[in-house]
């Protein structure tokens, strides 16, 4: 789920420790001596991640006040401690600072990194030592393939997923949507959202009258929305890119008076840049999200998701993206199985991967938590939604269980709005 | 303070004392696995990769003169024809890590037309060429992974952390020692001669381009083989983390720090400058890229000649 | 037909921008024989420098624009005065690699001053929002910028012809021995280019960030963008950079339309058979210097 | 004597500039060729010319039966022409020896013996034994112009052309390098010799050819060429020549 850019990335150098003073390594191996729990993460705090990386920290932060800083670990007591490291998005550091967390630091959960790449490289060292890591940021299948299960756990849904309810949903309007359009960028995780959106569209008679492959960094989307123009009638133009892609592929469909009867801007309408660039122009857009403030989820501290996103935006004064709750599960879910004395360590990876692959449907704020056998989160099709009104708001559309209001379908052309 | 710098320089030009202390700190580093840490031995590893490619970058930007910015391209290309060779066609590592050094070095050989660039142009000619190859690896199916979405390889487990640590240095050894026999034939003299000045050079019987293309070449194959070793240390490999400008921009950053065109000069950068990195920037957190961008422009501004200068007169 | 007939027009409009940020660029080259690593800064902080005097403190946009290309100019100067002017005699390399750190730092304020992300400014431009040339619908607001970079071009001619100021500049471009001779004080010569040179890029970037989200890491695509257009046109001639920032703008418009995954290796590909048929541009002034 | 260099009808122009115009002369074995011809005569052209730094744009070169024109000047020294450069052209960063260890290294015909032996006579041909492990920055003028012609000797050349080697040198320092030279004509090198100083051309030419405008002027016995009056015209001005 990572925007990438050709920019010269710059060399990775130590990121910051943050949490509590420093802590000595315990030798003994009793339960009952461990004061500390040490949590170990690396993230692209710097370079083009650094906003989304922003989100995940503080989400782990906000998860460490919430508990007041303790846990329990097999009924007792501990601290909790973290160390977070920058890895700039770079596979070699990221592997380089997963072995300092695991020989040097000593960490006794690993949460994943962001980035298929990173998560990559950082499984290989994880399963070196056969420890266990969580991550929330790899959509790609190719996690799953390599890592998942014995060594990595992962909390976001395949990518794959990612447009089912969207085009279920869309191929129910009318009049019904014959041809569709899909902008999907070079990369594992673009590609399999695009041939997930492809299969779900063709099952519903959709004919796909272009799916054009877009290199990552690619600066200017009007090539593709004339190519989309001269496609004839397109009636669902699908983004699966980032936000940055959806911003640039509304501009150029305003630009060009591009009107199909609805456009998908993709998993990341919400992130904030989306409206403060596009302003009213984003009425009518339609959009996917893992997780909104309005879903019913509840975990041991919040009520609901609304209680989590106000806590949140109370505490680092801006919105949660899906991100937030997401990140917050890691530590959340890690809480809940070390709580358990009765089978040994319970900070051994051996119990810790047995009990994280019993978890039946545990709740949290991010939704039931239950894995498969490849360590990939269950999860329940991705909620639709739709930009409305002149200073644009999400409305939820589907599933059912979460919808507050109706389509605005077929979009009007962009030239007849007032 | 420069009292313990010129006594340290009478003691460095010493040829004997030179290399009892080059097998000593050679034997010192070689016995690492035995006394490090895992996190510092893999630091080594790195810093062991960084010097053998920004000695290799160094035989043709340093000595030759001509400045390579599309040298990361034989490091991917070695990496990926390594991991091609492995999971497509089940060959032997040591096979793997030769296939790497002769990709590269073939790949080489089509760059040879670029000679007719010289500085900037050259530059900037060899920089487009890392960027059209990296497209292409990026896009052909062949090349971008085992199935049809992926984008790189992921290769078995093929030794253990201290087996890559004795890899990564011999190999070390090997590309700086066969650097240093080079630069002992006629070749080092023509290359330095070409770099003074390639007008005389030709005048004097060098046959120019064929000299600069088997620098090329040479300075090609070595990454490639380091690539090749890097793929499977690394596990999983893909166009952004081995095709990255930033590993073209790497060597030839220690190489400059160091000091442009010696031996000793990337091998003196590959360390001060992972040893800046780990150790005193930790505490600079988000200030650190641009602590590290001030040093760049303060040695090049104050220092072009590289730290290297600072232990000669 | 009329899909070749859009591609030239848009890749044309596109051009324009892409002239515009590169006129510095080709100046320097010709004048002081460098590349500048740093030169996409220019393009991005204008930009960004406009969008927080327009949409923080409320400036008229015109007024914004103004003032961040002036002071790109002043950071022109400043950058040859304090890091250039150093190490500009010696081995290509050392510049290539100074300014690479030049733009890591500009960056790294930049992500300070602004963070990591993108910002855009949208201009309401009254009147219609499109243009409609048979079936082609073009938007007004791309025309008034194509127009804008033509006065900006036809504004820095005039200067290069008319003033004695541009003559020196030309001087120096041609010989900067017999400039030198001639009693012409190169060094502020350098200086001054570097100022126009930042003036320029400063104000395509302020036309930029009107156009498409801009942040302070795509310095380096305007950077490449602007040697592309250089070595299509020619260097030092601003006419050249003009003709050739329309062709790279149609090249660029043509290979993201046609073959859009294989674009970049398209893109570079022509680049270095440019360079190797052409070294001197398609428009180039006669000679090349090489350093 | 029959030719060892045969320049026919030979031109080059750079832009719309004719350096050299249509020009023919040819040198013999064995002999000394001085080039004489005021500034901008396209001398240093013809140097580089018959040396393949610039590629002729008509006419043909033949050297010692072969055609030369349009070949890579490392392949035309290493078919036998050398020569020294008008500004001193010493690779920096390098001892005196090694400039001169260079050329007998990348010579083909090494006559049975190593680099070094070479390298070593060359040095002391020219009198440069003793300061051959000197840098190039450290050297006089007259040092500087002696390593030149040791190493265009190094390289085997039977034909060496030296770029006004005795500039700047002084009375004794010329007459050193001019020995030097007639030292190097003995063993059966042919010299072609361009310079400033009359005095110097006249002493150790056999043959005298001038160059005006890039074409040429006159050819000849030295005496006689020297005496004719559109080479004094050229050289000092038509007020001279017609005065005589």
């Amino acid at each position: 789920m990572s925007k990438k850019t050709m920019a010269i990335k710059r060399r990775t150098f130590l990121g910051s420790a943050m949490g509590a003073a420093s802590m000595v390594a315990l030798g003994a191996p009793a339960i009952a001596q461990r004061k500390t729990v040490h949590f170990g993460a690396s993230l692209p705090l710097t370079g083009p991640y650094e906003k989304v990386s922003k989100v995940y920290k503080d989400a782990y932060d906000l998860w460490t006040q919430t508990v007041g800083g303790k846990v329990s670990v097999g009924g007792q007591d501990a601290d909790v401690k973290w160390t977070i490291y920058d890895d700039e998005n770079k596979a070699a550091r990221t592997a380089e600072l997963t072995e300092r967390l695991i020989s040097s630091d000593k960490v006794d959960c690993i949460v994943g990194t962001y980035g298929t790449d990173t998560v990559l490289a950082q499984g290989a060292i994880a399963r070196k030592y056969e420890r266990i890591t969580m991550q929330a940021g790899a959509a790609s299948a190719r996690v799953d393939e390599q890592i998942g299960g014995h060594t990595t756990f992962t909390l976001i849904g395949p990518s794959r997923n990612y447009p089912t309810l969207a085009i279920d949903h869309l191929a129910k309007q009318n009049p019904k949507p014959k041809t569709m359009a899909i902008i999907t960028m070079d990369d594992p995780v673009y590609q399999e959202f695009a041939a997930g959106a492809i299969a779900d569209a063709e099952r519903h008679g959709i004919k796909i009258v272009l799916n054009e492959v877009l290199p990552m960094n690619t600066q200017d989307l009007r090539p593709t929305v004339l190519k989309i123009k001269r496609a004839g009638d397109v009636d669902i133009i699908y983004n699966t890119g980032w936000d940055l892609i959806c911003i640039k592929l509304i501009q150029e469909c305003v630009a060009l008076d591009v009107n199909p009867k609805a456009i998908v801007g993709g998993h990341l309408t919400t992130n904030p840049v989306v409206k403060e660039t596009l302003k009213g122009q984003l009425q009518y857009i339609y959009g996917i999200t893992n997780w909104l403030p309005q879903m019913a989820y509840k975990d041991k501290y919040y009520a609901n998701c609304q209680a989590f996103a106000d806590k949140f935006q109370a505490t680092y004064n801006y919105a949660p993206t899906y991100h937030a709750a997401m990140a917050y599960a890691i530590p959340y879910i890690y809480q809940h199985v070390i709580a358990d004395g009765s089978e040994g360590d319970p900070l051994d990876s051996k119990i810790m991967r047995k009990r994280i692959a019993a978890l039946n449907n545990l709740e949290s704020v991010w939704g039931p938590i239950k894995f498969n056998d490849k360590g990939r989160i269950l999860t329940p099709g991705v909620p639709v939604l739709q930009w409305q009104g002149t200073d644009p708001k999400v409305v939820v559309l589907a599933p059912d269980a979460l919808a507050n209001g109706k389509d605005l379908y077929p979009m009007p052309a962009f030239n007849k709005r007032g | 303070m420069s009292a313990a710098i010129a006594s340290m320089r009478t003691l460095i030009e010493n040829d004997r004392i030179r290399l009892a202390l080059l097998a000593l700190s050679l034997v010192l580093v070689a016995l690492g696995p035995f006394y490090l840490s895992a996190y510092w031995e893999r630091v080594l590893i790195f810093v062991f990769f960084n010097i053998a490619l920004a000695s290799s970058w160094n035989v043709i930007g340093g000595i030759a003169g001509y400045p390579s910015f599309g040298h990361g391209v034989f490091f991917g290309m070695g990496a990926y024809t390594c991991a091609i060779l492995i999971v497509r066609g089940g060959v032997p590592f040591p096979l793997a890590i030769l296939g790497g050094g002769a990709v590269a070095g073939a790949f080489a050989l089509l760059f040879i037309p670029l000679f007719r660039q010289r500085g900037f142009y050259f530059a900037l000619s060899t920089l487009a060429a890392q960027f059209a190859i990296e497209t292409v690896v990026r896009t052909w199916s062949f090349t971008r992974g085992l199935q049809s979405f992926d984008q790189g390889w992921n290769l078995p487990d093929l030794g253990s952390l201290d087996f890559f640590y004795w890899l990564t240095l011999g190999l070390l050894v090997a590309c700086i020692g066969s650097i240093i026999l080079m630069l002992r034939t006629r070749v080092g003299l023509a290359l330095r001669a070409i770099h003074k000045d390639e007008v005389v050079a030709a005048s004097v019987g060098i046959p120019c381009t064929r000299y600069k293309a088997i620098a090329f070449v040479f300075s090609a194959v070595w990454p490639g083989v380091m690539g090749a070793a890097y793929a499977p240390f690394l596990v999983f490999i893909s166009s952004d983390n081995v095709f990255n400008i930033s590993i073209t921009l790497n060597m030839i950053l220690i190489a400059i720090f160091g000091g442009i065109g010696t031996i000793i000069g990337p091998i003196i950068g590959g360390l001060l400058l992972s040893i800046i990195d780990r150790l005193s920037w930790a505490y600079l957190l988000q200030y650190h890229t641009l602590i590290y961008g001030l040093m760049i422009i303060a040695v090049i501004s104050f220092r072009p000649a590289g730290i290297a200068s600072w232990f000669k007169k | 037909m009329s899909e070749i007939i859009e591609i030239i027009i848009f890749g044309t409009l596109r051009g324009a921008i892409f002239a515009l940020a590169a006129f510095g660029f080709s100046l320097v080259l010709g004048v002081l024989g460098i590349v500048n690593f740093a030169h996409g800064v220019f393009v991005v902080l204008g930009a960004l420098i406009t969008w927080s005097l327009t949409a923080q403190i409320g400036i008229n946009i015109v007024v914004a624009s103004l003032i961040a290309a002036g002071s790109m100019g002043v950071l022109g100067v400043f950058i040859q005065k304090v890091f250039i002017d150093r190490v500009f005699k010696l081995h290509p390399l050392m510049i290539l690699v100074q300014t690479f750190g030049v733009a890591v730092v500009a960056t790294q304020l930049a992500e300070l001053a602004w963070g990591g992300g993108e910002r855009s400014l949208k201009v309401e431009f009254p009147g219609p929002a499109l243009l409609t040339i048979g079936d082609i619908y073009i938007p007004t607001w791309d025309i008034v910028i194509f127009v804008i970079s033509l006065i900006a071009a036809g504004v820095l001619v005039m200067i290069m012809q008319m003033t004695p100021l541009g003559r020196a500049v030309r001087a120096c471009r041609d010989n900067i021995d017999s400039a030198s001779l001639v009693g012409v004080d190169v060094g502020r010569v350098f200086l001054i280019t570097m100022g126009i040179c930042g003036i320029w890029s400063g104000l395509a970037g302020a036309l930029v960030i009107t156009l498409k989200p801009t942040g302070p890491y795509m310095h380096f695509f305007w950077t490449l963008d602007a040697f592309l257009v250089v070595v299509i046109g020619g260097m030092g001639s601003i006419s050249g950079a003009l003709i050739g920032g329309f062709l790279y703008g149609i090249i660029n418009f043509a290979a993201y339309y046609y073959l859009p995954n294989q674009a970049p290796a398209i893109i570079f590909a022509t680049l270095i058979a440019l360079l190797m048929i052409r070294p001197q541009g398609l428009f180039g002034l006669g000679t090349t210097v090489r350093k | 004597m029959s030719a060892i260099l045969e320049v026919t009808k030979v031109g080059k122009r750079f832009g719309g500039v004719e350096a050299v115009r249509d020009l023919s002369f040819s040198v013999a074995q064995g002999e000394i060729l001085g080039m004489i011809g005021p500034n901008g005569a396209g001398k240093t052209t013809v140097f580089n010319l018959i040396s393949g730094v610039v590629e002729p744009t008509n006419g043909r070169i033949v050297f010692d039966g072969k055609d030369i024109q349009g070949k890579r000047p490392d392949q035309i020294c290493t078919a036998g022409i050398a020569r020294t450069f008008q500004t001193s052209s010493l690779l920096s960063g390098m001892s005196a020896r090694e400039n001169v260890h260079v050329a007998s290294l990348f010579r083909r015909e090494k006559g049975g013996r190593t680099a070094d032996q070479i390298t070593d006579q060359a040095l002391a041909l020219c009198g440069l034994t003793g300061i051959a492990a000197k840098q190039t920055d450290q050297l006089t003028t007259s040092e500087q112009k002696r390593v030149e012609v040791a190493r265009a000797y190094a390289t085997g050349a039977r034909l060496i052309m030296t770029d006004e080697v005795v500039a700047g040198l002084n009375g004794v320092e010329t007459d050193q390098i001019l020995d030097i030279l007639q030292g190097i004509n003995r063993e059966g090198i042919t010299l072609i010799f361009v310079e400033h100083d009359v005095r110097a051309v006249m002493r150790v030419s056999h043959r005298l050819v001038v160059l005006a405008e890039g074409t040429l002027l006159a050819e000849g016995d030295p005496q006689v060429v020297a005496r004719s009056a559109d080479v004094i015209r050229v050289y000092l001005g038509s007020r001279y020549a017609d005065a005589r």
